[in-house]
């Protein structure tokens, strides 16, 4: 088997969390199809790594994963905080950008 | 080389301090505001009278004098200096503006006792002398220009000095404006001057033109730029609208402004540049067709005007037609221009001031219609108007008659069949002013009285009367020294360089004596028509006929010249601010706020693709990925 | 050396204390802003006496590298031209102040913040013509707009928002054509010089082809002709005029808007030599068109806005100035220079006692005065006088300027100045058509009681009258200043004879 | 030999059998977050994702980014995921009616889209086919060798990112943070408060069975009026229909129930 069917997998992964992200309202939903782009996209990273025989790319996984953590503190924060005024979790809802 | 003198500038700061002082003086100056300005005046005066002295003192070839003051503009080789330059010519202009000018002050004194602003008005008087010398002392255009606008600005504010009448504001700004249309031709004469010359001083542009630096063609230019300024200053045709409704301003003004001297200005432009008309025949021509129709002009209206200082302004145009018409005649026409100007000078003085007395005895009535028999209650004025008329239609030996009949002499010898128009011409011009005169002096002094009610004619103040007196004596004798071999004539030479001190010499057309002959003539012609219409028995209605000829209504319009320059300029002039200001407002910036709200328009637009849900964002950025991508894509085949 | 920074220093830190003070004390504010801007004009002109007349480079120069990756340059020098405006912007400063004493009173800000204002314009208008380098020039250039946005639109009248936004984009607009043309300027030095430079003297050095010479030089020319203004780019200035506070309109007409011919000097004529040739002719056309159209329009207004009137005749004036500029001649470029600081005063005087009037009878309309000199002689004088300068009237001085400029324009465009010649008569209209409504007649009901000037109006208005008066007589002591600059710019060209009269 | 190592730039039969018994799964896995109707079941469906991820890092030679993988993402953030939907409602399902005009079709379009270009770009990409593998780098260990350059290459990096996590903590404790409208209450007020609202009893709650003939749980007190008060029972009792009736307990009636 070719390293390169980890990428397509991640690629796969990657826009099926994309579609999600277009398709979902509820905010948890969309939140959790946010983290799977980006743990596909980890998985390129790791991929990669193998493929070139260096170590940066898992580290970069590794810091995606810290981002990844903040976002979804702060995100869920602000999901609470929507939700507890709203009294709703989906996302068209808040809808105050419009003019 | 000429000689320098120290004491020229006291000629202009003397007035300039003194109208400096009782403009920028509290009301305590009031009480002696009238005097200081006369005592400047007298001072330059008598400067003027030192300088003269000290002139005549020198060989005539030496007469000219200069004072370097400072360096004025100096920009590349572009070079004025603030010189003065006194010559004959200047000097004669110095008297008369500060003689005339001191006299003018002195009735002043009694005419605007009654005017809580008299002491603007001697203010003015006296920045109006200062500058009216500044004209006729600087030795270059530009200085002259500086004076030249100067006196316009004097004028402007001295017709306009009761200018809370709207009539009077009106009539300041049309002058000033006509005036500007003539200063257009002097700084347009002054860039020629510089550019074919690199010199804008009289000296600098004679020896230009003498060495033959300038094209033909450019010295008519010149020649018509100069002309163009003298027409605006001297209120020649075709601008000559303004003079008439000047005489807004009190009397004195109109007597030493409008009559003795500003309006002369443009003779003595004309004859002080007398090295460029030389050589220039089509401007000088110019000359004398304007100075032609002027004289005319003048004449026609001042026969059908019922007020009388508009009467004596039309004269007064009449006459400076005919210096303007004697400068163009070259060479021998200069100095009778100047003698003439001079002999206009005091008469016209006289009888403005004159008229200026009659007003005074009649509660500010200007209509000759409602005067009448005032000679048994102003006998001091009724003599000394009456000399200034027979000086003024050029009854022998009164100053007119010489300075005038050499006039109509030289239009004769002009040559060909322009000395016979110009004689003719200036001929009619003067039958036609001893008519005009004669009906003032009929209306206003002979006759019934018809008088307003409440009219208590009486004579002026020895204040008033001793000026008119001294301008009186001036007119009977000053062409009769003036002329006594040719005296003024040699005087003069040496600025004109004209060397017709034997004029008697040339062939002439006619033999002088037949000239005068058909001048007086011309002259009882005039006379007796006005005794016919004006003279004794003839009733004169108080308010003037309307069933009068179109031509006398056309004349009492002053010929349509307001008509004509409303159509011809100031209508096609509102249309076009008008529709300036459409445009501004609409094209211009409408086009920059045509952008302005296209870009709110698009922004609406736009702003439909904004729904506010998040996804619809979301999907925005996946297209842009799939541009992206696709983009990539297809630079890598 | 570096007396230019500490001058264009000091008012900045002369408005950083005001902004320290209480608010409660207005009085206090004034007075530190009066005392801080006379010790700026008096040190000015102390710097000035240090001048050398001789010279033709620029003087008193600085230069601390400051970005050095770009090669940009914090220098400051001052030739005669550039001389001669800062001390026009220093001396008009402490007049309007005081001579707006009262004007920010009862506006949305505080009085403080007005003066604190107007003495960083006062270091932004010593820093845009003391600038060397191209890169400072344009941060001066555009950070000036920031308190004239202030001073419009927190302090002015009527549609003072609408007119602060407008002047603002305008002048962000032509900001932005310069902009791109620094930018290329830099591109090419690079290219031609080794490494990037904004300095003027440098870049001098640059030749261009002709079509990269023209671009850049319309991207400045039109951001000069926006600031200027010229026809067709004047619309914002009659709109700013009538909504700014007149002390504001003195400051903006009177010196800002010379930034916009000072730098066609300094940087179209200089740097682009030949396109300005190229272009010349248009520019002259522009300038007849604009001394006509800011004419007519004057006139018409004299049924309107004072304010406006006065800002349409300065759209006059400054064709005259393009015409001089874009004449090449030395009597035409002297001319301009001098016409700049003419005009700076005698706009100065125009606006200041409109804006007293103004201030009286609570009206701007010409219609609404009438017969003013009976009632406030001095007032009426003191425009009649400003008005006559406005004019050109000889004697005063912009005569000499406005007559150089012709003059220059004559010798190598006769007929252009035979056209510009005729615009003398239209301001003789634009002025006594004004002046006889609102000065003379009788006096219009509503101004039977106006005050005449005080005390503290005729101690600001007395300087400008006088220097009005005095440079009419003597303008050589300017041009002396401005001469050999001027000449020198001229002679640059290389354009042929640069003076009339070598026949 | 190890069984991650690469040979002709192919994998070993073992892993490939691993790829294609889990990528399958994760993929199946991922297309159900989309289309089940609760979050729940979401939120499971990504934590096998996610599962299959952490065990593809370690067949990729990833084993620290494996155990991280499942300790942070499946452990930490998934449980954080759980939390919320507790907070915000277990059972609250989501519609998949879609409400704006044209979405879904442009979603799938442009999903299918930024795949397909992802996919074929890949397989065109030239990726250093000579696949290295990270035996090499992971000769002492794959968390010694992440640490070594974390801490050299990566330490500025590294730093930032700890700002970034402590910032994130304190954002999400401020957003959390509810504003206090009004002044804590004291007790003294709130006591005075209690008895002013008469409609809750001062004294408390009566325990079940109080005045009736049985104490157990179900039972209600009476009421002095002898009826019975429910507020004295559980209501979760209530809910499950357990409540038993008094009167069943009284004294009368219980004779009769004797007798019976």
């Amino acid at each position: 088997m070719s390293l390169d069917n980890y990428l397509y997998l991640s690629a796969l992964l990657f826009t099926i969390g994309a579609a999600g992200v277009l398709i979902r309202r509820n905010a948890i939903v969309v939140f959790m199809c946010i983290e799977l782009m980006l743990n596909a996209s980890n998985l390129a990273f790791v991929t990669f790594a193998r493929m070139n025989g260096s170590i940066d790319g898992q580290l970069f996984a590794f810091f995606t994963m810290v981002v990844a953590a903040c976002e979804v503190v702060v995100g869920l924060a602000i999901i609470v905080t929507i939700y507890r005024s709203r009294r709703s979790a989906s996302v068209d809802d808040a809808r105050l950008l419009k003019l | 080389m000429n000689g320098t003198s120290q004491m020229l500038v006291y000629l202009i700061a003397i007035p300039l301090f003194s109208a400096t002082v009782l403009l920028l003086g509290s009301r305590a100056l009031d009480k002696v505001g009238h005097i200081i300005g006369t005592l400047a005046s007298t001072a330059a005066f008598v400067v003027g009278l030192l300088e003269f002295f000290a002139m005549l003192g020198r060989a005539p070839e030496n007469r000219a004098v200069t004072q370097p003051l400072f360096t004025w503009i100096e920009v590349g080789n572009f070079n004025v200096g603030a010189t003065l330059l006194l010559d004959q010519l200047s000097i004669c202009f110095v008297l008369l503006i500060t003689g005339v000018g001191t006299l003018i002050h002195i009735y002043s004194i009694a005419y605007m006792s009654h005017d809580k602003d008299r002491r603007r008005f001697f203010a003015f008087l006296n920045l109006f002398i200062a500058a009216m010398l500044l004209l006729v002392l600087g030795d270059s255009y530009l200085s002259l220009y500086v004076g030249w606008e100067g006196v316009g600005l004097a004028s402007y504010l001295l017709i306009g000095f009761w200018n809370q009448k709207p009539a009077y504001a009106t009539a300041a700004k049309k002058a000033f404006v006509a005036n500007r249309v003539g200063d257009v031709g002097l700084s347009l004469a002054v860039m020629i001057a510089f550019v074919q010359f690199g010199s804008v001083s009289f000296s600098g542009v004679a020896e230009g033109v003498e060495a033959g630096k300038a094209s033909s063609l450019a010295l008519n230019c010149l020649g018509a730029a100069l002309l163009l300024a003298a027409v605006g200053k001297s209120a020649q045709f075709p601008l000559q609208a303004w003079l008439g409704d000047a005489m807004a301003g009190p009397t004195p003004v109109s007597a030493l402004i409008h009559a003795a001297t500003m309006v002369t200005a443009g003779v003595y432009l004309i004859s002080r540049s007398h090295f460029v008309f030389d050589v220039a025949s089509v401007a000088q021509l110019l000359v004398v067709i304007v100075g032609a129709i002027t004289l005319l002009f003048g004449a026609i209206i001042g026969m059908a005007k019922d007020d009388i200082k508009k009467a004596l302004a039309a004269s007064t145009m009449s006459q400076i037609g005919y210096m303007i018409l004697a400068t163009g005649l070259g060479p021998v026409g200069y100095a009778f221009a100047m003698m003439h100007l001079l002999t206009h000078g005091f008469f016209k003085a006289g009888m403005f001031l004159g008229a200026g007395s009659v007003m005074h005895g009649m509660n500010d009535e200007v209509d000759m219609r409602k005067y009448g028999a005032l000679r048994k209650y102003m006998p001091v004025t009724f003599i000394t108007f009456g000399l200034g008329y027979l000086a003024i239609i050029g009854v022998p030996p009164f100053a007119g008659f010489y300075s005038k009949d050499k006039i109509i002499e030289i239009a004769l010898d002009a040559g060909g069949a322009k000395g016979i128009i110009l004689g003719s011409i200036t001929l009619l011009g003067a039958a036609i002013t001893a008519f005009y005169m004669s009906r003032v002096m009929l209306m206003t002094f002979f006759g019934s009285k018809r008088w307003e009610a409440d009219a208590h004619p009486h004579e002026s103040p020895a204040l008033m009367t001793i000026p008119m007196v001294i301008l009186a004596i001036g007119s009977i004798s000053a062409g009769f020294i003036f002329n006594l071999g040719d005296r003024f004539i040699n005087f003069l030479n040496p600025v004109f360089h004209s060397d017709h001190s034997g004029h008697g010499e040339k062939e002439h057309l006619l033999p002088p004596i037949v000239v005068s002959a058909l001048a007086l003539t011309a002259v009882a012609i005039g006379v007796s028509i006005a005794i016919a219409k004006y003279g004794r028995g003839k009733s004169i209605p108080a308010v003037a006929p309307a069933d009068v000829s179109v031509w006398t209504k056309v004349a009492r319009r002053d010929l349509l010249q307001d008509d004509l320059n409303e159509a011809l300029f100031m209508r096609p002039g509102q249309e076009l601010t008008k529709a300036l200001a459409i445009v501004d407002e609409k094209v211009i910036d409408g086009a920059v706020r045509g952008v302005g709200s296209l870009t709110l328009d698009v922004a609406s637009g736009v702003r439909r693709t904004q729904t506010g849900f998040v996804r619809s964002y979301a999907l925005w950025v996946i297209v842009g990925a799939v541009g992206i991508l696709a983009t990539i894509a297809v630079m890598s085949l | 050396m570096n007396s230019l920074t500490i001058l264009g220093a000091l008012p900045l830190l002369g408005s950083a204390a005001l902004f320290l003070l209480p608010r409660a004390n207005e009085l206090l504010a004034k007075r530190v802003a009066l005392g801080v801007s006379t010790v700026v004009a008096v040190a000015g002109l102390a710097i000035a006496m240090n001048f050398d007349r001789s010279v033709t480079g620029f003087q008193l120069v600085e230069k601390y590298s400051w970005i050095p990756a770009f090669g940009i340059n914090f220098g400051l020098g001052v030739d005669g031209m550039a001389l001669l405006l800062i001390l026009l912007a220093l001396i008009l400063t402490p007049i309007v102040i005081l001579a707006c004493w009262n004007e920010a009173e009862g506006s949305r800000w505080s009085v403080k913040t007005f003066f604190a204002l107007l003495l960083i314009l006062e270091t932004m208008m010593i820093g845009v013509f003391a600038a060397t380098d191209i890169f400072l020039f344009y941060l001066f250039f555009e950070a000036m707009l920031i308190p004239v946005y202030f001073l419009i639109g927190g302090y002015g009248s009527g549609e003072r928002a609408a007119a602060a936004v407008k002047f603002l984009l305008y002048s962000l607009f032509g900001g932005l054509l310069m902009l791109a043309s620094i930018i290329g300027l830099y591109v090419v030095s690079r290219d031609q010089l080794g490494a990037p430079t904004f300095d003027v003297t440098e870049l001098q050095k640059l030749s261009l082809n002709n079509q990269t010479e023209a671009f850049l030089f319309l991207g400045f020319f039109i951001a000069f002709a926006i600031k200027a203004p010229l026809w067709p780019f004047h619309t914002w200035l009659p709109d700013a005029a009538k909504a700014a506070t007149p002390g504001t309109s003195v400051l903006l007409l009177g010196v800002l808007d010379k930034v916009g011919t000072y730098g066609m000097i300094r940087f179209c004529l200089t740097l682009f030599p030949d396109a300005s040739k190229q272009f010349g002719p248009t520019i002259i056309v522009l300038s007849l068109i604009s001394i006509f159209y800011g004419a007519f329009l004057a006139i018409w207004q004299s049924n309107g806005d004072i304010k406006r009137l006065i800002s349409y005749t300065s759209i006059s004036h400054f064709g005259f100035i393009t015409l001089g500029i874009f004449a090449f001649t030395a009597q035409g470029q002297s001319g301009s220079i001098l016409y700049m600081v003419n005009h700076g005063f005698s706009t100065a005087a125009l606006f200041l006692i409109a804006g007293w009037m103004i201030a009286r009878r609570n009206s701007s309309k010409v219609q609404d005065f009438g017969g003013l000199q009976r009632v406030t002689p001095v007032l009426a004088w003191t425009f009649f006088i400003a008005g006559l300068s406005s004019l050109a009237l000889p004697g005063l001085s912009s005569f000499v300027s406005e007559f150089l400029v012709l003059v220059g324009t004559f010798v190598r465009y006769p007929l252009a100045a035979v056209i510009g010649t005729l615009g003398i008569i239209l301001a003789a209209l634009y002025i006594l058509i004004p002046v006889q409504r609102s000065l003379h007649g009788p006096v219009a009901p509503g101004n039977e009681n106006l005050k005449d000037l005080n005390l503290r109006e005729k101690i600001a208005i007395a300087p400008v009258i006088a220097l009005i008066i005095f440079f009419g007589f003597f303008p050589q002591i300017l041009l002396n200043v401005i001469n050999p600059g001027a000449q020198a710019s001229i002679s640059a060209l290389n354009i042929g004879p640069s003076t009339g009269g070598d026949k | 030999m190890n069984l991650a190592s690469i040979v002709n730039n192919q994998t070993q039969t073992p892993e490939a059998v691993l790829f294609f018994i889990l990528a399958p799964v994760m993929v199946l896995s991922a297309l159900g977050m989309l289309v089940v109707k609760k979050a729940v079941h979401s939120a499971l469906l990504l934590a096998v994702v996610m599962i299959g991820l952490a065990i593809f890092y370690i067949a990729n030679e990833a084993p620290f980014l494996g155990i991280v993988q499942i300790v942070v993402y499946t452990g930490a953030v998934m449980m954080l995921f759980l939390f919320i939907l507790m907070l915000v409602g277990v059972d609250s399902s989501d519609s998949l009616e879609e409400t704006i005009k044209g979405q879904r079709i442009s979603a799938v379009l442009g999903s299918v889209g930024v795949g397909f270009l992802l996919i074929s770009l890949l397989s065109r990409a030239e990726l250093g086919r000579a696949y290295a593998g990270l035996e090499l780098v992971n000769g002492e260990g794959n968390v010694q060798a992440i640490a070594k350059t974390l801490f050299t290459r990566y330490v500025w990096a590294f730093e930032v990112i700890s700002a970034l996590l402590i910032t994130a903590a304190l954002g999400a404790m401020v957003l959390a943070h509810r504003e206090r409208l009004l002044p804590r209450k004291s007790q003294r007020e709130l006591a005075a408060e209690r008895v002013r609202q008469s409609a809750i009893p001062v004294a408390g709650l009566p325990g079940p069975g109080t005045y009736a003939l049985h104490n157990a749980v179900d039972i209600p007190a009476l009421l002095p009026d002898g009826s019975p008060a429910d507020s004295s029972v559980s209501k979760t009792i209530a809910a499950r229909g357990e409540l038993a009736n008094p009167n069943t307990f009284r004294m009368n009636e219980k004779n009769e129930a004797g007798e019976e």
